[in-house]
């Protein structure tokens, strides 16, 4: 409890304005050419920003708990395995 | 004795034996776990029924015996998973030479149009000993194509072509039924499908021909002024069909795909997606202007334009070529008998 | 009530409150599992009704009992009322409301009011359900298969798909809850190594609750929004794909079976164990195999579209993934027999339904095998092979074991004992009956009978009879319980408070139990299934009731 | 409601209720539950996602096309105010820790603020919409051609579907939104009443996880919804 002393308030200001950083490189990186990056350079911004949300501003950084970890990890995994296996359904169509 | 009363199905084509084969080792296989369970279960209950005085022995529990009846059951399963997978394969995988037939389901019935120009509705006539490839498509719902006689099935889906196919092996009539539920007469979506020895069906073929698919779709390909762009020198302003059939295609977006039935039907309803390298995207769609039916010849007579696609019965150029050239081939055989 | 009760009776509670108001506003949690009792036994009653037209209809091969519309909605409506407002609720809704908190030594579930909430939700997906039917009904099958219910059907797709989507989120917040009980409710002493199974199976259902649930509810909503407006999501004729739906619908609809079993298979661990005065064989094997279960069961949904036109590819990856989700069901069936090795086995009512489950149980998982098999999968998919299969898992099984259940934990629930003798004979017939209605189907679908048709060749006569025959018995099997159950709590002997001499906290509470489960809180200082300590010599043995 | 905690023995702190032994054991299973409910709704976006990224695929160009009518500006606008709304939730959860009353209430306030401004931007650009017929349903129209193919067309009925995704995904996601303030609003009037105390502010934190998580989704969709191609 004491971490959350006001010194995670410079925290959280640090951690906003990335977050604000992150969206003007996103809107500015998908004005370039970047091939087939593009969406891959949005993707990972993306990430990174909602990884520092869920981190910081979720507190999941802080967790005494890795239980809660647990949680976030495994809807991931299956979210991953509902995507991935219909892709692997729809990038492997055709046969003769 | 058995015919109202059947526990196994005809068994009429090449795909039957291995099927069945399969099944069978199933049916062994789970015959000796369902043995040994009951057995296990029956006995243990009666030897170690309670008795006054007698108390329960307390056993944790062996983690070499969890290995055993995981790993065992395991390698088991991997057997018949590969062994499904290679009939599985089988049944997927159409012969090259193959007699084609078209097959457009709606509610609720099969409009079947063989490559040599016949229709027929909820019949289906095949020679016997020959490989038949059935190139799918519904018109509204989800169907299913099953022969049980032949242990093919295979879901017909609205806005794209499946692909089935099967050699029957025995002449005789069989039930086709739909096993994809699509409404109020699902039920009555059936019909049969009737082999027939070779001279028969030489016969039956005679009878009533309008001429080949593909030359239906040849005269369709010139109504709709197709013939225009797709000119056969190189000069159209859309690509040079002669050929295209079975081998692959550059695309505007870099892709490459391989032309087989579905992408020329994409082509015919969609040009835009699939737009061919190096052509300008004029062409129209004529979704909404060609029924199944149109676009089955249509598909029928690109395909009449490649060696790939002149295999089995689909004749060449059409029209210039007598319509049976490979019911020939195998009547000729059945004479030698 | 219990007029013969020479003690003055105590607080439960039953008898703490009464009026209508003290239980449709109870935060109670077995008041709660009383409530759903009541709901899903009204549900297994319409299913059930639906399901004997069915069965009737198909006596002869020509339709001639109801239209074929009629019988199109009645299968339909038998299935979306079985798995939507029966199965899925069934036993964690019931027991596992009921047993969850008792088991862990907890005074309630984690969000008592989140758990009358969600019997609410329940309700008004019900009540929707009910109007659909009543105004109409629905056809699509209960698999609301693209583009037909989208585009073609023209019934009430829409209301019957709301109603759905509506009872899914009461599954969810049931699951929920469950975990979040689980995690931080238990008493003292009450390590993971010390839960019951049933707790893990329950635990392993509501991870499927949480995380499948939400795809159908979505997908749903999507064939809603298609239906009204045409959107082309599911619709090839707008450039959609239909078998995307299939994607989405058996992603939940997959593991949702195992919503139905896994809880079934808790309640015979915790029955068989009990009846064979034993710990059960292999206690952590069974409990990681519960999550193995519901892991893999996430992996495996495309094996209900091998033939539905999906990458040859991605079918052999399904077929693969399907046998590894075999391992760990066939690892709880050879546990359970070896937990009956060396045990001092009774043969008492929950018993019978325990031997019943596992007898169909290994059926109908044996079968999926089958089903699995990508080469027989193109001759029996949708078939009645199918239908047997699945019956076998979710009659066979998830009601084997839901009655199993009901029987060794009615005495905690109503404070009464019921007849054994017709317990006895109640188990015997369901298992006849079940039979009788269901192994037949294995034959005709081999054969080749399509699954959902009105009329069929009249080959297929003489097993269609045997079916219905046997459904008749299946009937009765399952009318004889809610009659003596119901007998019992006005005319049955009062149960005391372990009348199995069974291990588990909620035994060591009164029955009923009082509104806090515990007068004190319990301390657990022992492993789970402590049936040596029971029945060690220096104890006087509680002889079985019954 | 006869809530019996209220009739229970020994309860001191009258937030604590009556099954749970503690206030922290209280405050634990309320943010796992917490959790596990953004599991459902990262399940339930989830099947949404796994259809946008099938037909992104199959239809890219015509995904292109329909996505740059949208007003990419705009949509970076709403991220930035979503971004500061999910700053004012921390500082107002970190408010009712340390209570500090005026920057509690003024961040609550500011979050409400910020919410409504998303929702009218929001509004805004439906209303767009529907003005260019770019509404699925019966009268959608599309005609545009596919970004770096200026002589070649989108198909309007593969823009339909992109439409469609966007309008439930966005209004999924809006629908949230609007339960969010509904949230913020009661949150307020609770922090207005004095409820939090350091000892007792579950229900600012779990607020505080639900909000930030409906930000998290729309930082996803924001790229995946405007910037599809923007370059060409």
């Amino acid at each position: 409890m004491s971490e959350h002393s006001s010194s995670s308030l410079v925290t959280y200001v640090g951690i906003w304005a990335a977050l604000i950083v992150g969206t003007i490189l996103t809107y500015f990186a998908a004005q370039i050419d970047l091939g087939p990056f593009n969406a891959a350079v949005a993707l990972t911004i993306a990430t990174t920003k909602a990884l520092l949300v869920a981190l910081f501003f979720m507190h999941l950084k802080g967790a005494s708990e890795r239980l809660l970890k647990l949680v976030v990890i495994s809807t991931l995994f299956f979210l991953l395995i509902l995507l991935a296996l219909s892709m692997a359904d729809y990038s492997t169509r055709a046969w003769s | 004795m058995f015919d109202n009363f059947p526990l196994w199905p005809q068994r009429a084509s090449t795909m039957a034996g291995n099927v069945d084969a399969l099944y069978i080792f199933l049916l062994i296989v789970s015959g000796m776990m369902i043995l040994l369970i009951f057995t296990a279960v029956i006995f243990f209950s009666a030897r170690f029924r309670h008795r006054r005085g007698v108390p329960a022995e307390q056993i944790e529990g062996s983690t070499p015996l969890e290995l055993i009846w995981s790993v065992i059951p395991f390698v088991v399963f991997m057997v018949i998973f590969l062994w499904g997978a290679i009939v599985y394969f089988k049944g997927r995988t159409p012969p090259r030479d193959a007699t084609e037939v078209y097959v457009v389901a709606k509610q609720w019935m099969w409009k079947l149009e063989h490559a040599e120009g016949q229709r027929e509705i909820n019949e289906l006539h095949v020679p016997v000993d020959r490989d038949v490839k059935l190139i799918m498509t519904s018109q509204d719902v989800i169907h299913s194509f099953f022969v049980p006689a032949f242990r093919m099935k295979q879901d017909v889906l609205p806005g794209r072509y499946t692909v089935a196919w099967f050699r029957a092996t025995k002449p005789g009539s069989y039930h086709l039924f739909c096993t994809q539920y699509c409404g109020t007469q699902h039920s009555g979506m059936i019909g049969n499908v009737i082999v027939m020895e070779p001279a028969q069906y030489e016969a039956w073929m005679s009878g009533g021909v309008t001429g080949p698919l593909s030359a239906t779709g040849e005269k369709i390909f010139a109504e709709l002024g197709c013939a225009t762009c797709h000119r056969s020198d190189s000069q159209g302003r859309g690509p040079n069909l002669q050929g295209v059939f079975g081998r692959p295609v550059d695309l505007a977006d870099g892709r490459t795909v391989t032309a087989d039935e579905n992408y020329l039907r994409e082509c015919i309803l969609d040009p835009g997606a699939k737009r061919v390298k190096g052509f300008q995207p004029i062409m129209p769609t004529f979704q909404g202007l060609v029924s199944e039916e149109q676009v089955n010849a249509l598909v029928a007579y690109v395909k009449s334009l490649s060696p790939a696609g002149k295999s089995g019965a689909a004749p060449g150029p059409a029209v210039a070529v007598p319509v049976r050239a490979a019911g020939r081939a195998v009547s000729k055989g059945s004479q030698v008998q | 009530m219990a007029i013969e009760n020479p003690q003055p009776e105590r607080v439960n509670y039953l008898n703490k409150e009464y009026g209508i108001g003290s239980w449709l506003l109870t935060t109670d949690h077995k008041r709660i599992a009383l409530l759903y009792l009541i709901s899903i036994t009204f549900f297994f009653f319409i299913g059930g009704f639906f399901a004997l037209l069915i069965r009737l209809e198909l006596l002869t091969p020509t339709g001639d009992l109801v239209q074929a519309d009629t019988y199109n909605k009645l299968f339909t409506m038998h299935g979306q009322v079985m798995v939507f407002f029966f199965l899925i609720p069934s036993i964690p809704a019931v027991l596992g409301n009921f047993l969850v908190p008792m088991m862990i030594g907890a005074k309630d579930l984690a969000f008592p009011r989140i758990n009358l909430l969600s019997w609410y939700i329940y309700v008004i997906g019900g009540v929707m359900m009910l109007h659909c039917m009543a105004t109409g009904g629905v056809d699509t099958g209960w698999t609301f298969y693209t583009p037909f219910s989208t585009a073609f059907s023209n019934t009430k797709v829409i209301e019957a798909g709301l109603a759905i989507f509506v009872a899914g989120f009461s599954s969810i917040l049931t699951g929920l809850n469950f975990i979040v009980t689980i995690h931080r409710m238990r008493a003292p002493g009450m390590t993971w190594t010390r839960l019951p199974l049933f707790i893990w199976a329950h635990y392993a259902t509501s991870i499927i609750q949480i995380l499948g649930t939400p795809v159908i509810a979505i997908t749903l909503v999507l064939v809603v929004a298609e239906r009204a407006l045409h959107l082309g999501i599911f619709d090839p004729k707008l450039g959609g794909d239909p078998l995307l739906f299939q994607h989405l619908f058996w992603f939940y609809s997959h593991p949702a079976v195992y919503i139905m079993i896994l809880p079934s298979m808790g309640v015979v661990t915790e029955i068989i164990a009990c009846f064979s005065r034993k710990r059960i064989f292999g206690y952590s094997f069974v409990a990681l195999s519960s999550i193995a279960i519901a892991v893999f069961g996430f992996l495996v949904w495309a094996h209900h579209m091998f033939v539905a036109g999906i990458s040859v590819y991605a079918a052999l990856v399904f077929s693969l993934l399907s046998y590894a989700v075999a391992v760990p069901s066939a690892v709880k069936v050879f546990n359970w027999t070896a937990t009956l090795y060396k045990g001092s086995i009774h043969y008492d009512a929950p018993m019978l339904y325990a031997f019943g489950f596992l007898g169909l149980f290994t059926i109908g998982g044996l079968t999926g095998l089958f089903l699995a098999a990508l080469g027989v999968n193109m001759h029996v998919h949708d078939t009645y092979f199918v239908i047997a299969h699945f019956h076998y898992i979710m009659v066979g099984g998830a009601v084997m074991g839901y009655l199993g259940g009901m029987h060794f934990w009615w005495p905690k629930i109503s404070g009464k004992l019921y007849p054994e003798g017709w317990a006895r004979l109640a188990a015997l017939i369901v298992f006849i009956g079940f039979n009788l209605t269901f192994f037949p189907q294995f034959i005709l679908g081999y054969v080749g009978m399509p699954r959902r048709y009105y009329q069929y060749p009249p080959e297929f006569q003489v097993l269609n009879v045997l079916s219905t025959a046997g459904a008749t018995i299946l009937g009765v099997g399952y009318l004889l319980p809610m009659i003596y159950f119901l007998w019992s709590m006005r005319y049955g002997q009062p149960a005391p408070d372990n009348p199995w001499n069974a291990a588990g906290l909620e035994w060591k509470t009164a029955s009923p139990p009082p509104t806090f489960n515990f007068d004190e809180e319990p301390v657990v200082t022992w492993e789970a299934y402590n049936y040596d300590e029971l029945d060690a010599p220096h104890k006087e043995e509680v002889p079985v009731a019954g | 409601m006869p809530d019996s905690s209220l009739i229970h023995g020994e309860v001191q702190n009258p937030a604590l209720l009556h099954h749970f032994a503690e206030p922290q054991q209280q405050r634990d299973a309320a943010s796992l539950g917490m959790w596990i409910f953004l599991g459902t709704e990262v399940m339930f976006f989830g099947g949404l996602f796994c259809a946008y990224l099938i037909y992104r695929l199959k239809y890219f160009g015509d995904f292109a096309a329909a996505s740059q009518t949208l007003n990419a500006a705009l949509g970076a606008a709403n991220t930035v105010v979503l971004i500061c709304s999910s700053l004012t939730v921390v500082l107002a959860v970190w408010a009712a820790q340390h209570a500090r009353r005026t920057m509690l209430l003024g961040s609550l306030v500011l979050t409400i603020i910020l919410g409504f401004a998303f929702l009218g931007i929001k509004a805004d650009e439906y209303q767009e919409k529907f003005e260019l017929h770019h509404v699925p349903g019966a009268s959608f129209q599309f005609q545009k051609s596919i970004p770096g193919h200026p002589d070649q067309m989108a198909n309007p009925q593969h823009a339909q579907i992109y439409f469609a995704l966007y309008f439930i995904m966005t209004g999924l996601h809006a629908v949230h939104m609007i339960v969010g303030i509904g949230i913020f609003i009661w949150l307020l009037y609770s922090a207005w009443r004095g409820r939090f105390t350091p000892d007792y502010y579950t229900p600012m934190e779990i607020g505080g996880l639900y909000w930030h998580f409906v930000d998290i989704i729309w930082i996803y969709l924001f790229p995946l919804l405007y910037l599809i191609d923007l370059h060409k």
